[in-house]
């Protein structure tokens, strides 16, 4: 394996919606060094690979920031940063406008207003949302973009972030990377728990199944402090090629009907996104399964836009209707509950960020799906926060001294840094493959840990056989053999899930109450408790995840670490 | 897996092996044509089928999922993308799409 | 392609436990030429390949007949075939004595009398009792046995049978064999549903996946009466491992406990075999789980015997133990329900039999697992319904005058046989393979005919959408391109179970009250209906299976077919 | 799949294929060593590992069944089957059952 040091201002883990996002707000305000370490291709990296349906996060005209605040907040069951959401609501219109000047096409009335659907929404045609943020960062000098670098894990010291290690996946080549400042953006985690189709299709899913937690895992294995990765984010998605809903529930006004056709989400509280999900889990424990979006009658025109608008984000949908010889005209769409992923740009689980959105490390901020506190942040939301995090990390580099690091010390750097990789490559060939290994930790989680065969329900009996499973799959983990960088890039993904796994399982112990439904659903403690309005943080220390509880943090004020 | 390269087809271009989000595919050996090394870590997501300028990749849905033996594949027509479904009995259709339209939906 | 055409007196399709005693009672009460046609090879085939813990079925001393009798109808809550129940309780234990005779080792008292365990039980040493069966086969001048042939389909004529057809798996050999009479043994099906381990264990499960309903799938297309496919079959197990629990159940008085320690059993109705199973599954669905076998505390040489009895019969569960380090003295057992069998040896589907055990086939004899109406036969129940078939089988050669086959009728028969597999040989390589259709149909029957994911329980609403699918994916499997004879099995096992997977589903559908609960839980008529009180059987008739409803059949009477 | 066959140790002799009831077991070319074909057939019987007299089969459980890296083989003696089981750290423990004595439970 070679191996290479590399120095930059900035460096962008991730260069996904987020990553791509900052970058560019780097560029345009200073002149700083900018590297981008994406383990895949910027141009169809990440959540919008295959597209994107609509803006989802949207201030509609009449509306504010503080609206979609309250909508927030409702949906989440009151437990959210405020400040956080505030701030990221704030941007939402200039990120999108900004979005539109690089090539989004964004569908307007004949007044030249866009189009909303609902009251948050704003349509589009995202099939090429990511080139078209992949182009824009080219066009700027001072970013570098590091395509098929995976990064493994930090570099701290004293609390303060450095840089990063990682590794290019096909030219064998192993990265020490120096940074004054690290933005990560690597997105959330899919692939914790067993999927919904666990055979051939296993990577059906909804999130990228390359978004392996990370951000998450370099985080905790460096003692950054985390929060709410109990609070699962669980879609409803049209069954089996689980294709997001949203299009169909607020295009076509599609409601949500049992199998006697009979509308059933009025009779579970507020229609929440939680809620949603966890009413068509009921139906169907009580028999009254399979669940649809009534579709039926919506007209052929209906049907044929629906057909494109999936070809734009989710093809296998419309294959799919095109397979079963029946479109949404003629046929209710199957809905289902997914698996349960962890990702802070829909839920809440992440970073534990200040404001600005440093994290507990210094000098390093998060944004996307990998920052905790800020759910409902979507396409735009992620936009906004690696704008904000960007500009904090730009001050961040004025406003502090940087220590000179010496050529011993870099090299005691590169050395320990290469040796945690390099001794996968030698291990001798066990008994199990890293695929068989990933397998067990989401059939574990899946049991164990409130996973889709027990309709998301969990008890701490059952945590304490996942937690102590998962900890011996570690075990195994540790012992693979890797015969190529793609191997190690699979053995580092599967010691993340399980880190982050391990995360959920100490979150979800924690949390002595129900505060979502099928999101976190305590089979012991079933009902909400207003003493667990406060968040569940953690920070591991010696292989252990500590909890702690913090207060709630409203919005006007600048929450700043207190370490 | 989700895809199918069609070896007579396939130039050795190498786009696809570029963008694909999982590092799935790769060249069988340097020159020669793509194909696809971790099957089932496949996402489905396209962004081959879409690189592809000779229509060599195909996609289809698993029957685990309810694949009926229909394949897709996508080309393109200045600012169009056409996607080309023939199912199990050879019939063919086309849903055309226009880059610079929104959805309606 | 090699094609033979074979002649024999007797053909018996499976070398299992029935068909290897049917042999043996031909070969000792007759000269008749008898072939045994086993796809796999009789020393190591079918359900007893890995051994058995115990006789389940014995009439212990100072019971009668009429007891276990009693005991079987009351566990089925009164739907069984009493002729059957009956004539085979009265054999149980002279062919127990026949086993030790041959050489099973059984447990004796001081006294020199077996050793019960339970009511029923007795104790065995079962590791080798398939070896011994097979040389017992192996003894006699007038059995041939043909391993390594996979029997796919009967020849009849006017509603009389003929013969079979059927390949060897290895050597490339298509054979057309004519018989006077058949016994079809082929025991029950496995992997039908989605199994509890679905990835790399997915062939970990109770009942042996090499039985895959060739026979009821033979009776089914032959135009055969069946019976009570929607009583399946769902057991109580060890968890992940799938080893059978009634060892340790009787074996040191272990009872069921859920995650909290409570025992449940008793509130949940009688404890039959059905409720044993359902109970915990409600306690699961009431956040009470996981549940256990309490074996804390029943000290180290009751562990030590339990390790070695498991190595007996499944040896998965001690490596198990040794795996986590305690055994069953040290840390309660987790189990589980498995995914539904169909088989008539612990419930009751299977061909629809006269006393003698001959189906609506003239003579067509079935014995053990694939013959229905009697439960709770067992390795012994399955023996005696061997010897009837046998008995039957002999009485029908005596009394019958055949018909004489001309050549060039026999070479008819010999080229469809021929042309009905060779079609799979050419067929060209298509999207999908055996396994991943496989696959599909068990996903199916998971999710819409009542499988693990949704705790056993089907309704009406998605049995249509499981019919429709499952007749679906036959016409994608009757697409498939073989190889070689392997390949044509598995095609051939595929084809089978989706037949009876669309049995079950009719079956599921017809019986509209739950008259089992989990083995037969319909959401819809959530209660027992003693309407229902009568067999649910079927005849399919143009691609598709008409219900017939039979009245109850009590003790005493010998029971005829009336056609 | 929950056997492995030791290509070191295998003879070739045929017996374990002779054996297997899902017919999995193959020779890799006519004489020499056997392989299982299709491990994810594999029903964890251990008819092979009982047949074979060269310890050349293993078995072990899946990790998503639990495994932790023990693996196990069986060897006769007379009327004893011997198990042998070696854990993940390289202990090994053995239990030996008597053929001719029925099981307490
Ligand atoms: C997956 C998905 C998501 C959405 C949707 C459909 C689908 C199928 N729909 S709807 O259904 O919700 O409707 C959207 C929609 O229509 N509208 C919308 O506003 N949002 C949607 N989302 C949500 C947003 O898309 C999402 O919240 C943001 O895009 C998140 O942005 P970000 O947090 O930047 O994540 P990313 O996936 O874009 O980027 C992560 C990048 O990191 C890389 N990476 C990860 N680990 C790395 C490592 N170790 N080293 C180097 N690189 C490493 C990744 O490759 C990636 O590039
Ligand atoms: C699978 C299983 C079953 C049992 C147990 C543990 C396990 C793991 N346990 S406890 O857990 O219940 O406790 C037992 C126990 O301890 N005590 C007991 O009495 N019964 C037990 N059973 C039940 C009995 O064993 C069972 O009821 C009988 O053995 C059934 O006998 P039979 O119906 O003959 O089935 P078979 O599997 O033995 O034979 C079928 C044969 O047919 C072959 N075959 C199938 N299709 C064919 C085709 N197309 N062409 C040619 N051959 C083709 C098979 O290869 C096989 O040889
Ligand atoms: N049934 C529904 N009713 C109203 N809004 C919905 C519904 N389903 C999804 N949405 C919204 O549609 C957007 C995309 O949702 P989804 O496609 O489910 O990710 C989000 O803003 C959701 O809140
Ligand atoms: N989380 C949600 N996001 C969007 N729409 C929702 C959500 N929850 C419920 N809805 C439904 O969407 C409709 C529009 O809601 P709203 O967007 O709140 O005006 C309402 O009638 C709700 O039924
Ligand atoms: N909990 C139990 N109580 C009584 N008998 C049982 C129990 N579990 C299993 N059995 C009996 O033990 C034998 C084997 O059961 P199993 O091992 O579950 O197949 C059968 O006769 C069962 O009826
Ligand atoms: S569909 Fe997407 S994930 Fe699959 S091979 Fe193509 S680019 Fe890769
Ligand atoms: S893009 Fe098409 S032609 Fe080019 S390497 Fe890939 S499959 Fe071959
Ligand atoms: S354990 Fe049994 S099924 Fe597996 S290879 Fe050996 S004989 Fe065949
Ligand atoms: S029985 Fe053992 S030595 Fe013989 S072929 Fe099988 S593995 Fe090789
Ligand atoms: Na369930």
């Amino acid at each position: 394996m070679d191996k290479k040091t590399i120095q930059t201002d900035v460096l962008i883990i991730g260069g996904g919606t987020a990553g791509c996002y900052a970058a560019i707000t780097l560029a345009e305000q200073s002149d700083k060094e900018v590297l981008i370490a994406e383990k895949a291709d910027i141009k169809r990296s990440g959540c919008l690979a295959a597209g994107v349906n609509a803006l989802n996060a949207y201030i509609v005209s009449g509306n504010t920031p503080e609206d979609y605040l309250e909508y927030v907040k409702k949906d989440a069951e009151g437990l959210i940063r405020e400040d956080l959401v505030l701030t990221m609501s704030e941007r939402l219109n200039k990120v999108t406008k900004h979005l539109e000047e690089m090539g989004l096409v964004i569908l307007k009335n004949k007044d030249g207003e866009y189009v909303t659907r609902g009251n948050r929404n704003i349509k589009i045609n995202g099939e090429n949302i990511k080139p078209i943020l992949a182009n824009q960062v080219y066009s700027y000098s001072n970013i570098t973009v590091f395509n098929r670098v995976n990064i493994i894990d930090y570099i701290v010291a004293d609390n303060q972030i450095i840089g990063a290690y990682g590794f290019h996946i096909l030219k064998n080549t192993f990265y020490t990377i120096f940074a004054k400042t690290v933005i990560c953006s690597t997105g959330g985690a899919a692939g914790i728990y067993k999927p919904n189709n666990p055979g051939l299709s296993r990577h059906k899913m909804w999130y990228p199944p390359f978004n392996t937690g990370a951000g998450y895992a370099m985080g905790i294995r460096s003692g950054a402090e985390m929060t709410t990765f109990e609070m699962r984010f669980i879609a409803l998605r049209c069954k089996d090629t689980i294709a997001p809903t949203g299009t169909i529930a607020q295009g076509v006004s599609a409601p949500q009907i049992n199998g006697a056709g009979e509308l059933y989400d009025k009779q579970y509280g507020a229609p929440t996104t939680a809620n949603r999900v966890y009413s068509t889990i009921e139906e169907n424990k009580q028999g009254r399964g399979p669940c649809f979006l009534k579709t039926e009658g919506i007209g052929e025109k209906a049907e044929e836009e629906l057909l494109k608008a999936y070809l734009n984000m989710a093809p296998a949908q419309t294959l799919k209707w095109l397979e079963r010889g029946k479109g949404p005209n003629h046929e209710n769409v199957e809905i289902e509950g997914t698996e349960p992923y962890i990702v802070g740009g829909h839920t809440a689980s992440g970073y534990w960020v200040d404001t600005g959105r440093q994290t507990t490390i210094k000098g390093l901020y998060a944004a996307g799906d990998v920052a905790g506190g800020c759910p409902q942040k979507y396409v735009t939301g992620s936009l906004a926060e690696g704008e904000i995090a960007a500009l904090s990390a730009l001050r961040y580099i004025e406003e502090t001294t940087f220590k000179t690091i010496y050529k011993e010390e870099q090299q005691e750097y590169e050395r320990t840094g290469f040796e945690a990789v390099n001794k996968f490559l030698h291990h001798p060939e066990g008994i199990y493959t890293v695929f068989q290994l990933e397998e067990a930790m989401q059939k574990v989680m899946d049991e164990y840990a409130g996973g889709i065969s027990g309709n998301y329900g969990y008890n701490q009996s059952r945590l304490v056989i996942a937690e102590s499973r998962i900890r011996e799959l570690r075990e195994l983990a540790l012992r693979l053999h890797a015969k190529d960088c793609y191997d190690l890039m699979k053995i580092y993904e599967l010691l993340d899930r399980l880190l982050v796994a391990e995360a959920v399982i100490v979150h979800l112990e924690a949390r002595k109450e129900t505060r979502w439904h099928s999101f976190q659903e305590n089979l012991d403690f079933q009902e909400k408790d207003e003493a667990y309005f406060l968040y569940i943080n953690s920070i591991r220390k010696n292989e252990r995840f500590e909890i702690i509880k913090r207060a709630f943090v409203g919005r006007g004020v600048v929450y700043e670490h207190t370490h | 897996m989700s895809i199918r390269i069609n070896r007579e087809k396939c130039t050795g271009c190498g786009k696809c092996i570029e963008v694909c989000p999982g590092t799935l595919l790769f060249k069988e050996v340097e020159g020669s044509k793509a194909f696809i090394k971790y099957p089932k870590e496949c996402w489905g997501c396209t962004s081959c089928l879409k690189e592809c300028k000779f229509e060599a990749i195909s996609y289809y849905l698993g029957a685990d999922i309810g694949g009926n033996g229909s394949i897709m594949h996508v080309t393109e027509e200045g600012n169009e993308l056409h996607w080309h479904i023939t199912d199990a009995g050879g019939n063919k259709k086309i849903i055309s799409i226009d880059r610079t339209k929104a959805n309606s939906y």
